[in-house]
């Protein structure tokens, strides 16, 4: 089992969500984040100063799924995601161990 | 309208008119009470709100409780000695103490044409707000117990000398500086207090390389609609009366608070491309601040000269000037108040002339005016300034001005007030 | 002064005075207009930003709508029947229904001396106000539709009669009860309304473990500073004119709120080590509450004393004698409006004394006057409970008064208003 | 009262009663520096609030600079030519240029009973909240600088002819249209333009699929009620004094609010099973739109019945036509004002005949009038949407109407005024 | 070492810090997301339209520690979130490499 | 490829950033979050009741990178965090399976 971790555009939330819906991905877990990379802020004024301003709004979208369907999602979400613009984001695939559905209790895959 | 009608009275009998007691004028008084629920107004909330959205969050209640604390203890101080000092007779710098605890004012006192009730409640008002615009120069750093000591300090041995001297027959007077509505007894008198609270308080942690930025404009936005409207009471009220120079102090603080909130508007969006909402709010207030001793001689043309000049001046006052010096305003109470006041302060006595549209000054005695003006400002400025200094040092040697390096970090609505601001 | 010139004339003619027709005076009316806005200012935005500001985030829109919409619907009612049967000629006890639906206020009828219609709307903000205050102690957890029945029935019932025994000729009127502007009709009224309800409609999930905790201090301190403001209206509008005991009104309305501020301030700040936001605004209350009483007959001393002794009892009642008896007053409805409106209620009759510089009432009488107030609250306080008692018991047994578990921890916003308040 | 005493000086000795200059009344006086000071705030804070909070974060402060900087420069542009072009004498559409500048008016030149100087203040505030009113309808997508482009060349020619047409004795008052207090001039000439600009500026992206909800509806509900305290310096002060009129306006509106309000509240309720916050403030602006010209006319059942048809008709418009024709009026500028405004002006011809209990048209001549109303709306609407198609026309071809995709998408704040509304 | 994240239903927070701590757990993480899944969210009604909002506000629970803690924390957890209705949530358990504590620059699951 | 979680205090953010571009990292991303544990959270007055807020404003960063940068990330994060008192926070290194650059697809240790 993996967990996908991508960092998208906030715009691009819906997107991304509807492309997962496709390959029957129903289930992620969202978070307001600020990213700092290559893409740089906006500058804002303030008496008379501008501050530019590093932390840029992602998103990041967490989805824990069986290996199998890894690939499928990280190439739905790159799809949906992209814009080609700078600060698109990145996608991580980390390794699971357990997953445990709460109300259930149910295991592993099934309790995704 | 009494007066008329003793007049017309005693003319169609033939009879020696008598100069006649005032009586009380209802429309006089209807205004006046209305007035200082509008100059109440102004500080809480508006610029409790102003000067709180420009605060990070971790600060706003602090800025809050100082503004609504320094409300209730100023009306106490008033009632208790302020406006006897202020108001009864006495020598050229202080009044006497006729009338602590408001000793004589009844049901049927009047002053002038209103209650004395409802004057000194006005006044108070105004008692309320200086020492609350102060502030704003040390926000974010100085602890509350000192913030009390201090105002208590500076409001007996500045605000009520000055207003003394300006208003009450004193110095200022004798000079016949015009202070219509407290150009020099409030702005420049709070706008000193603050450059020097400011320096001696020492800069925020963070000032020059961290954007400290407000925490909430939209707050700030408000709060200066609310002293905008709020400052109708201030400079009409100061007529004491619903006249036809109420009505003109009306006129010119519209035209001079939306000149000079334009003026800063199009000076920002030249020289940053982007006009903002803290800009405009700004220049407001500092047109605002500038019409106030001009507000009951000057006219339409005076207004807009005097809101170009405000908006210009305080811009370069609170962007270049601020960090030239380098010292930490933190909401500009010197750049917009004490600058503004002396912008206004001494336009004053040009657009009182009549060639200004202004209500009777000649030509010839203009530039007489002018230097009463700026002696006026001049004598201001040093006194509110070495009462600042002494009182200022003298609490930092005793309990001392700042606040722990913690706390400051923590932020002084959880130091000083044990509250955050926002939860969920 | 048309009374005094009508009176001139006649002494110059010789001619008998004659007690003249009231006729509408222009700066009683203007007075008289903006005093009726100033208490619809204190219901929206004042009293829903100070609740609102308390509440958890996922129910303030619940505050908000509630008051909201109890401000149109006792506009509606007051129209209806609540103007007849609070002010026309009756029993005891209520009015009768020659009035229902304003009928026979034109242009031209008088109430005194400004237009009838001008005194019913400013009644009217009265009514609205007081069902509003209740809200508070029950909020976070009643449902929208009981509310609004609830209001509805104890408006009827418990606020157009108490209004008509102590302002319409009745039962308190003929004991001569003092309540200037409200103490007993809008205060004590709405404050044992609230206990009874929020002990009935029970406590809040959480209540005495979890920290139901603000979400926006600020907005409760904006709140409470339009409270202030606009309880000028409420009190020195109750004169019904601009002269010298609505001037009067004005300063002691001030005094008062300032000092129950300031003794709360330091009452917590030595018990707990910080002065709260929270507890400054809430001072503030108390302070206004306590003094709408004796806000025609009290002087600047008087209203010390009752700023202070309400400060200080409001504190105890607020924190340790609801945490004692542990009924969830969630916005200390009962704390504030109903223990300060009897400390009020009581000292209205000591502070109307002479030696007490109030506006006249022998050493002699003093006793009676207070034991006269004493029983005016004791039938306010019956009153009213007994009517919520009844009322509360019919809507819980029929659409039930307490929303759902679910619904609770929802919010209500969501749950009775389909909306959050807050999106990004 | 003046003309009373008079009167009865004039009667003792026999003599004619010549009909005398009007004088200064300080009542009067009194009311009417209020009701510009309440004018004034409805727009700021009060429009600004309710329009902010009803946009996305992003888009907070673009409303709130938008307003700021329409109330600065139109002052400014009332003061140069708009006071002149209005109110003097000219032909049918417009007046004339004698008073360029404010030429003419001093400390004691009067208009009525009241200082020129606050009669052209409070037309000032007029001027300055219809512009303000229209950029409801393009939020979130129009430039600054289209706007403050649009704003000037709509006030020049659709808001000053239709002012001169409506109460400067121009074509509308040739034909007796009933516009008390600014239906048709401000409210009908203000949603027309919006509903025109909001098409021709285009939809927002998103409309229509994504939730475009409010960021902060505690805002949205603050401004309402800020909107109606301050609408009462709208109507009853459109009387110009404290009278009889005045008073009845002030009841009228408050009825007319209200009953709006819970009509609303009720259908929705009913419709969707949550009476909501947004709906509710919308629907008392809707009431107090629709009421405004009738507001000198109308009694208390009128009041009623405009109430209860403005609250259900704007509903309809502002949820289900605009969904049917899908033009996106963001914030309801012609759905309520427009809308509001045609009912009210409608409505005024009726609710002024006697037997509606309104001031006095009989009941042959009340069809009439609501002929010459229905004339007045349609020149109204034609007059203004030509003027606004053109001029729109003009600044797109120009400096373009619409922000970038991209800006639209960072939001207005970054790309138009380089700030954001929260920061932490 | 293993980290567990649990994303749960947000008013369960405090009894799951609670039973957290009654088997010697004392330090967590805690997080505010947005969740998307089986369980639908709430309709809100402005200007008369409904809106469905997909995302219901959870929370992330994350608590890094030694293996042999794993199995007790997850089912304290489970039996503290537990409600049976349908968006309870779930746990998940990853690897973790190394664990330092800043303070002290302690290592592994002594840094805990 | 290894992530590295670092949990710090909020005011120490801007230092933590430069000492990290200092040894050439220029991406992460910032979550705020709330922590609990040993640091014991301050008491907040309410209606003269005192409540303890248990839960303290921390930073999460997130730093995704190659093996062989892991260790001097790690110190120059402990460096810059340090304040020496309780509270200072915890950093955690998990394994990651692959990275992707959304804008580019580009994969791996190229995609950071
Ligand atoms: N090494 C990294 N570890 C974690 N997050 C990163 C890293 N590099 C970039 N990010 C995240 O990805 C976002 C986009 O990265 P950026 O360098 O701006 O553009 P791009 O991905 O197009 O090269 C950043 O804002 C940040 O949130
Ligand atoms: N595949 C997944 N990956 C990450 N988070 C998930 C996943 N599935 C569900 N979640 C999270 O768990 C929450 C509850 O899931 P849901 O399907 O609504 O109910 P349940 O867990 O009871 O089946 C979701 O709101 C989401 O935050
Ligand atoms: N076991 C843990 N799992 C996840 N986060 C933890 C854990 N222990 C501590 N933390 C995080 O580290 C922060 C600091 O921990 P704390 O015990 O207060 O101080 P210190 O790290 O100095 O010992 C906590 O606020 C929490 O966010």
């Amino acid at each position: 089992m993996k967990k996908i971790e991508a960092i998208i555009k906030p715009f691009k939330l819906e997107e991304v969500k509807d492309a997962l819906s496709e390959i029957g991905i129903e289930g992620m877990t969202v978070t307001e984040v600020k990213g700092f990379g290559r893409q740089k802020g906006h500058t804002e004024i303030y008496r008379g100063s501008e501050y530019t301003v590093d932390f840029l709004p992602k998103i990041k979208v967490e989805i824990v799924l069986g290996d199998e369907q890894v690939e499928s999602a990280v190439s739905a979400i790159i799809n949906a995601a992209k814009t080609g613009k700078i600060g698109d984001g990145k996608v991580f695939v980390c390794p699971v161990d357990e997953i445990v559905r709460i109300r259930t209790e149910e295991k592993g895959e099934n309790a995704v | 309208m009494l007066f008329l009608f003793l007049g017309s009275v005693s003319m169609i009998f033939g009879q020696e008119a008598v100069e006649p007691e005032p009586t009380l004028n209802s429309g006089d008084t209807a205004w006046m009470i209305v007035a200082t629920v509008l100059v109440l107004f102004m500080t809480i909330p508006g610029l409790s709100l102003f000067y709180g959205g420009l605060v990070r969050s971790k600060n706003i209640l602090s800025i809050l409780v100082q503004c609504f604390a320094l409300t209730c203890i100023m009306t106490l101080l008033w009632v208790t000695y302020g406006y006897s000092l202020a108001t009864t007779d006495g020598n050229a710098f202080i009044g006497g103490f006729e009338k602590v605890f408001l000793k004589g004012i009844s049901v049927d006192t009047l002053s002038g044409t209103i209650p004395e009730s409802v004057f000194t409640t006005f006044q108070m008002t105004f008692a309320i707000i200086t020492p609350a615009l102060i502030v704003g120069a040390f926000a974010e750093r100085m602890k509350f117990s000192a913030i009390l000591l201090f105002s208590t300090i500076w409001f007996t041995f500045s605000y009520l000398p000055v207003w003394h001297m300006a208003w009450g027959g004193g110095l200022l007077a004798g000079w016949s500086v015009i202070d219509f509505a407290g150009g020099t007894v409030v702005h420049i008198n709070a706008g000193i207090a603050g450059l020097i609270a400011c320096i001696m308080v020492g800069k925020r942690k963070g000032f020059g390389s961290a954007a400290l930025m407000p925490h909430n404009v939209p707050l700030t936005v408000i709060g200066a609609s609310m002293l905008w409207v709020g400052w109708f009471g201030f400079n009409a009220g100061s007529e004491l009366a619903a006249d036809g120079t109420a009505g003109m102090a009306l006129l010119v603080t519209q035209i001079a608070a939306a000149t000079a909130a334009v003026t800063w508007m199009f000076v920002e969006w030249i020289k940053t491309g982007k006009p903002t909402a803290v800009g405009i709010a700004t220049g407001t207030i500092a047109g605002l601040v500038a019409i106030t001793p001009a507000s009951g001689t000057a006219g339409p043309m005076g207004a807009i000269l005097i809101g170009v000049c405000s908006g210009l001046i305080c811009y370069v006052c609170a962007t270049s000037m601020k960090r030239a010096f380098g010292y930490d305003d933190s909401l500009d109470v010197f750049g917009v108040h004490g600058i503004g006041g002396i912008v206004g302060a001494v336009l004053t006595g040009l657009c009182a002339a009549e060639f200004m549209g202004g209500s009777g000054i000649s030509l010839d005695s203009t530039g007489a005016q002018i230097f009463a003006q700026i002696k006026g400002v001049v004598v201001t400025i040093l006194w509110s300034g070495i009462v600042s200094i002494v009182a200022l040092f003298l609490i930092d040697k005793t309990v001392g001005l700042r606040t722990s390096a913690e706390s400051e970090e923590m932020g002084l609505d959880l130091s000083d007030h044990g509250e955050s601001g926002y939860n969920s």
